[in-house]
């Protein structure tokens, strides 16, 4: 058992990090979801943006290229909910899947911008000074950077959870979760609510971008992988779920890690494998949203 | 394309004569429309070159695809993200069966009907117990394994590279060699296929379907079994998807893994809803345009198809609210109401 | 009940009117037995010949289809736009990422484009997918990438020729050499498709066949893994000597990057197919590809006028060192205007005969090469990846000597 | 004495600590015209929703026509032949009047398996007449969502009736009709067949007392009496539960309004 463990234990340790990196892509997609209806299949699309402005401030160059990439992103996020908040708000009554058909529009417009501006070549990014090196974990060599991620996600989903659960802001985000009606009849102005969740969730997304970067890179075809990705940890873990999204990006995290170093003939199939275990044995998800707050 | 122009399906089936003659003149212009474009298309081979010809025949195929996709999608409320799993195994055996078998069009055909019916019947008794963006994930992951499936099973789908060598199709032992003919086989079994869709959507069953679409809990107090057709629906929308399929590979002659994915999955989602979902026809002719889109105008224009499909989608959404089927919705809503 | 009718007098309908049409002979339309001036007719000496490049220009494979656009242009430049005699028409079309776009995009060149030739093919399932037209309209078609073992093996066919390699070929060619190294047992890796599992039947053919022995084998999901941790721990597990790989593209620049994260550059050599360290993907994987061997039967670094010549032109005219991708496209068009000026004409049946006849070719920069099975027969060399004053280079390391497809 | 058409014994529902039905015993023969009342919160929806299958019992037993139905799931039910209006309204808005007739109605013929539109004829006559019954015939064509309340909850009534019930559940038919329709839907339930056994929850009492050959109060979930339209008037302790909620003048034969406006 042991020895299982020490062997396994870089993989284990490796599926934490990805599922911390999985937690901040996937928990903007769940709570632009649970709260606003608005199934966001931009996200990906977002989070590519983030990448590439990675790239372009040579995040890997110095602290200050890093940090700037991270505050632009989350600036370019933010407004980036905001117009996607205003193009939703006339499909407010109509179909999922009319939303669906405008997000993905927007999906490839924006990866074609992209892709005009930044060519077509793969681009990479290697992480900012002091997190560029390794360390040694059970004998092997694991990458610094990756270490801190598993930091960056503890720390975000702490935040979360204590913005969530203990301010005001938590507790319309809590309520707007679980009926929506109700708070637009307290006399909260829904739109308001809408932009700031779909400026934070989107935020989120570009934010994600610019973490992954030094792991992931940055190119074309990349942001369809990472929606599909995030679309499977939210649904694992319960739509609207913010401890739904926390579970399956760590489920995920170590399926895509330890689930592909110990079955690695099966390691094609056993992402969307778990998806549909998980949706047959729990149709709505671990932690479906709309009931674990009702 | 729209194949045929059934009358719009979701409003009165036989509605009382009393209270139908604006109905009827309506009625009447929907069929001399249907005649001309089915004039139109049964000329196509003989204007059109064969690129031209080839167009329009995947515009058929993906036509008939998107209507079996609509009759989950519009009638049953059932949003599905893996209907391309169907279509893929539909192609495949109708490859295989021309390659070791027979390459006879009509046996093709119907093997892939065959199979995608049993491939989505073996899977949608999990499928339908979903809903929503559930079952759209479930029928996502449902299409991926298949597509992996395609993948990795290279000795029987040749993995990446394709199922290639995929004989010419055959009528009655005559291989049909040139676009014109094969185009009018397309048409015949995608007119055929499509009559059967509109039989069944307004067919009892269809009824079922919208009510199941509309207010399952209600059905199920009327004493229907929702579950049941649902599960009836999904394996009928495979087994059209399968057909689709099948055309697919005696039109193009290869199948690759990328047929039965995602892509294909979530294009020929939004072709439907781009179409207005539930009307079979609109459908149809939103899978046309895509295909037109992404075959047609998307090599011409230096790589940047994926940005007018997506300006596409973007302006769809707002200028035809209900997909192209509101247009016709449009004239429709104009008609004044029978008085109470 | 009109509408109750209707389905049958659609039908009906429909009916009357293919009877009527088809019994009416007409001109025009797809149902003309012939191509017209397509590969059947054949031009004059001194006429113009339409050729058809076909390569990726939106997807994945687009830095692909840049490089061979420009080994084209460049060729034309050098030859005045002639070849053979013939002016050269350039009707591009783009491939896309696979055959959903890359098939209708070459049936439009023969039919809309009216083309003689054709070139490109970056993707395999493509090149496949449209052998059988191909052969149909007797349009010769020169692949300049695809390397899938079938298109001249099993789907062979008299129309279609390849400029650049076989995936087995260039494996097979590492297998030997590093069996007769006898570095010991090595890890084997590539992305789970047709292409990395042909990839590695030829290493493991060519490696165990020379005595050498496998420590293992992975494939890995093809296009969604970006993250190889999970299977570069079964190499430490393995105690491989060595590891050889297959990847191209992002997959490339995210292995070779974490394969040094992982700290495996350190005590385990790596070893690939050329495609690992080629073109953009180079300068992306940045410090992490030096030291890298890979086989290749191109690199800017061969020793040869005709390749110093080009390298040098090249950089001239682009500002940036040619690939493979280029050679290939730029060998295309030197074959084709070989073929050409031998047949002296456009015809597809005498263009193919006069390619089967052409013999080594010997003026290109990869070093001369000839036709065998429709298929490069060609020196297949070792490289390193080296850094050179800041730019990155796959020098020579050795010329493994020549090999034909397996 | 035949076997009663619908009975239940010990039927009880409860949600976490509240239980909503409790104990509740109760026979209706066949051809009754059977009323339940009592305030609201008394349980009357959720004892019919137990009845019709839609929610499950936390005890007790149902039975109808002398076989035990509790285990049997919503739908199968329904084909034995109980059929309901809700008392929200509960309709196929995107329809029209006439197809939500004929789902159904068209589940009583086996036409329903056929493709051949000709076929649909008899469950089509069959949609027409009821449509005619409760005044909607000339709104066959029209979609649900542009009819009135009061055209809806007729509605309603034609498609439960549709369903040949021989257990028809109507809960507050009336509500938010005019008095005219309220009228028209009396005579029309007045009319059925014996072979339909009526159970009716309503407010209006002068629909209850027009209709009902028995009555139930409910109260709290259980059931405080069971007797004749004349006995539930004079009952005391009928008049104690109407007093809890602050209405004891309601039943004050011929004074009160007639409405019972309790929601």
């Amino acid at each position: 058992m042991l020895g299982w463990f020490d062997a396994n234990l870089v993989s284990i340790l490796n599926g934490f990090a990805i599922g911390a990196l999985l937690f901040v892509l996937a928990v903007g997609l769940s709570i632009v979801f649970g709260m606003m209806d608005v199934l966001n299949l931009a996200h990906g699309a977002f989070f590519l943006v983030g990448s590439y402005l990675a790239v372009s401030f040579v995040a890997g160059d110095s602290w200050g290229g890093f940090l700037t990439a991270l505050g632009v992103a989350a600036v370019v996020g933010l407004l980036a909910g905001a117009v996607l908040s205003g193009m939703t708000e006339p499909l407010a009554r109509r179909p999922i899947l009319d939303q669906a058909l405008l997000t993905l529009g927007i999906s490839l417009v924006v990866a074609e911008v992209l892709s005009i501006v930044y060519g077509n070549d793969v681009r990479s990014v290697s992480p900012p000074p002091g997190l560029d090196g390794s360390v040694d974990v059970a004998g092997s060599a694991y990458p610094t950077y990756r270490l801190m991620l598993i930091g960056v996600g503890l720390v975000l989903a702490l935040v979360v959870w204590l913005v969530v659960e203990r301010t005001s802001v938590g507790a319309l985000v809590r309520a707007s979760v679980a009926d929506r009606e109700m708070v637009s009849a307290m006399g909260i102005d829904n739109r308001k609510v809408k932009v700031a969740v779909l400026g934070i969730g989107s935020m989120l997304a570009t934010v994600a971008g610019v973490l992954a970067a030094p792991v992931y890179g940055a190119r074309p075809g990349l942001d369809e992988t990472i929606l599909l990705l995030a679309l499977v940890v939210v649904v694992i873990g319960g739509l609207g779920s913010i401890r739904g999204a926390l579970i399956g990006a760590l489920v995920i995290g170590q399926v895509e890690s330890l689930g592909r170093a110990l079955l690695p003939d099966l390691a094609s199939f056993i992402l969307f494998g778990t998806l549909a275990l998980v949706l047959i044995v729990r149709p709505r998800g671990l932690f479906a949203g709309k009931v674990a707050h009702s | 394309m729209s194949v045929e122009s059934p009358p719009v399906v979701s409003t009165a089936d036989g509605a009382p004569d009393t209270t139908a003659t604006p109905w009827r003149r309506n009625r009447r212009l929907t069929v001399v429309l249907g005649l001309v474009l089915l004039a139109v298309l049964a000329v196509v081979p003989l204007f059109v070159d064969p690129f031209g010809t080839n167009t329009v025949s995947r515009m058929l195929v993906f036509a008939l695809f998107a209507m079996s996709l609509d009759l989950l999608v519009g009638l049953t409320g059932l949003p599905s993200l893996g209907h391309a799993a169907w279509f893929g195994i539909g192609a495949y055996t109708a490859g295989l069966v021309a390659i070791h078998w027979s390459a006879e069009g009509l046996v093709t055909v119907l093997a892939a009907a065959v199979a995608g019916a049993v491939a989505a019947a073996a899977t949608g008794w999990l499928a339908v117990r979903s809903g929503g963006v559930f079952f759209l994930m479930l029928t996502l992951a449902i299409g991926e394994l298949v597509h992996q499936l395609a993948q990795s099973l290279s000795s029987v789908t040749g993995g990446s590279n394709g199922l290639f060598g995929i004989p010419s199709i055959r009528i009655a032992g005559t291989p049909l060699t040139l676009a014109g003919y094969v185009y009018w086989f397309v048409l015949a079994v995608v007119l055929l296929g499509a009559l059967a869709l509109w039989l069944v959507a307004s067919s009892p069953f269809g009824g079922v379907l919208r009510g199941i679409r509309d207010n399952e809990a209600r059905m199920r107090s009327l004493g229907y079994s929702p579950f049941r057709y649902k599960y009836a629906a999904f394996a009928i929308a495979g087994g059209f998807a399968g057909l689709a399929g099948g055309l697919f590979a005696g039109l193009v002659r290869i199948v690759n893994p990328s047929d039965t994915g995602f892509t294909t999955s979530a294009l020929l989602l939004l072709a439907v809803v781009l179409g207005g979902a539930g009307t079979l026809w609109g459908p149809a002719l939103g899978a046309a345009l895509v295909v037109l889109v992404r075959d047609t105008f998307g090599p011409t224009l230096d790589g940047h198809g994926p940005l007018l499909l997506g300006l596409v989608f973007i302006a769809a959404v707002y200028v035809l609210p209900r997909g192209f089927a509101g247009l016709a919705g449009l004239r429709r809503r104009r008609t004044p109401r029978s008085p109470a | 009940m009109l509408h109750h009718l209707s389905g049958r007098r659609l039908l009906g309908g429909l009916g009357a009117g293919v009877l009527t049409l088809a019994m009416t002979a007409c001109g025009g339309g797809s149902l003309g037995g012939e191509e017209e001036g397509g590969g059947a007719g054949g031009g004059e000496g001194g006429g113009t010949v339409r050729v058809g490049l076909v390569i990726p220009q939106a997807g994945v494979y687009t830095p692909l289809g840049e490089d061979m656009q420009q080994g084209w242009d460049l060729w034309l430049e050098q030859n005045g736009g002639e070849m053979g005699g013939f002016t050269v028409e350039t009707v591009t079309a783009d491939e896309g990422e696979g055959p959903d776009t890359g098939v209708p995009a070459v049936q439009r060149l023969l039919t809309e484009g009216d083309v003689d030739a054709m070139v490109g093919i970056v993707n395999s399932a493509t090149a496949l997918g449209v052998a059988e037209q191909v052969t149909e309209a007797q349009v010769p078609l020169i692949v300049a990438n695809a390397g899938a073992e079938a298109i001249t093996k099993d789907a062979a066919s008299p129309y279609v020729w390849r400029s650049s390699f076989t995936n087995a070929q260039i494996a097979a060619a590492m297998g030997e050499h590093l069996a007769a190294e006898g570095i010991g047992p090595v890890y084997v890796m590539a992305p789970d498709y047709a292409a990395g599992q042909e990839v590695v039947a030829g290493f493991t053919a060519a490696y165990t066949a020379g005595g050498g022995t496998i420590a293992g084998q992975a494939l890995t999901p093809f296009g969604t893994t970006q993250d190889f941790q999970p299977f570069l721990s079964g190499i430490q597990g393995s105690g491989a000597a060595a590891t050889f790989v297959f990847y191209a593209g992002g997959e490339a620049v995210s292995f070779v990057q974490q394969y040094a994260d992982f700290g495996l550059k350190d005590t385990t050599p790596l070893y690939g197919s050329g495609f690992l360290t080629e073109g953009s993907v180079l300068d992306a994987q940045g410090a992490a590809a030096v030291g890298v061997r890979t086989t290749l039967h191109y690199s800017t670094e061969i020793d040869n006028a005709a390749n110093t010549e080009f390298v040098q032109a090249y950089q001239e005219a682009y500002g940036e060192l040619p690939t493979t991708y280029a050679v290939q496209a730029y060998d295309a068009a030197n074959v084709l205007a070989r073929a050409l000026e031998e047949a002296g004409g456009t015809g597809g049946e005498a263009l193919s005969e006069a390619l089967g006849g052409l013999g080594e070719i010997d003026d290109s920069p990869r070093g001369p090469w000839s036709f065998t099975n429709q298929t490069p027969e060609q020196a297949v060399y070792l490289r390193e990846v080296a850094d050179e004053n800041g730019t990155l280079v796959n020098s020579v390391v050795e010329d493994l000597g020549v090999f034909p497809q397996p | 004495m035949t076997a009663p058409l619908l009975s239940l014994s010990g039927v009880s529902r409860s949600f976490g600590a509240l239980t909503a039905v409790d104990d509740v015993t109760l026979d209706v023969p066949p051809g009754a015209r059977h009323a339940l009342i009592g305030p609201n919160g008394a349980g009357k929806s959720t004892l019919f929703k137990l009845v019709t299958g839609s929610m499950r019992v936390s005890a007790g037993t149902v039975a109808l026509a002398g076989d035990d139905v509790t285990r049997l799931p919503e739908p199968q039910r329904a084909r034995r032949g109980i059929s309901q209006t809700l008392q929200h309204s509960s309709l196929f808005l995107g329809q029209t009047v006439e197809q939500n007739v004929l789902l159904a109605a068209q589940r009583q013929y086996r036409s329903r398996h056929s493709l051949v539109p000709r076929r649909q004829a008899a469950a089509r006559a069959r949609a027409r007449e009821l449509l005619t019954d409760v005044g909607l015939a000339a709104r066959a064509g029209t979609p649900v969502a542009a009819l009135s309340h009061g055209e809806r909850r007729q509605l309603e009534v034609a498609v439960a009736l549709a369903c040949e019930p021989r257990l028809l559940l109507l809960d507050e038919p009336a509500a938010g009709m005019s008095p005219a329709e309220s009228a028209r839907l009396v005579a029309l339930l007045q009319a059925l067949p014996e072979s339909v056994t009526v159970v009716i929850v309503e407010h209006d009492l002068d629909v209850v007392f027009a209709l009902a050959t028995s009555v139930t109060v409910l109260h709290l979930g259980r059931v405080l009496l069971t007797g004749s339209p004349d006995e539930v008037r004079a009952s005391a302790a009928v008049q104690e539960a109407y007093l809890g909620t602050g209405r004891g003048a309601l039943f004050l034969d011929g004074t009160g309004p007639a409405h019972l406006e309790v929601s």
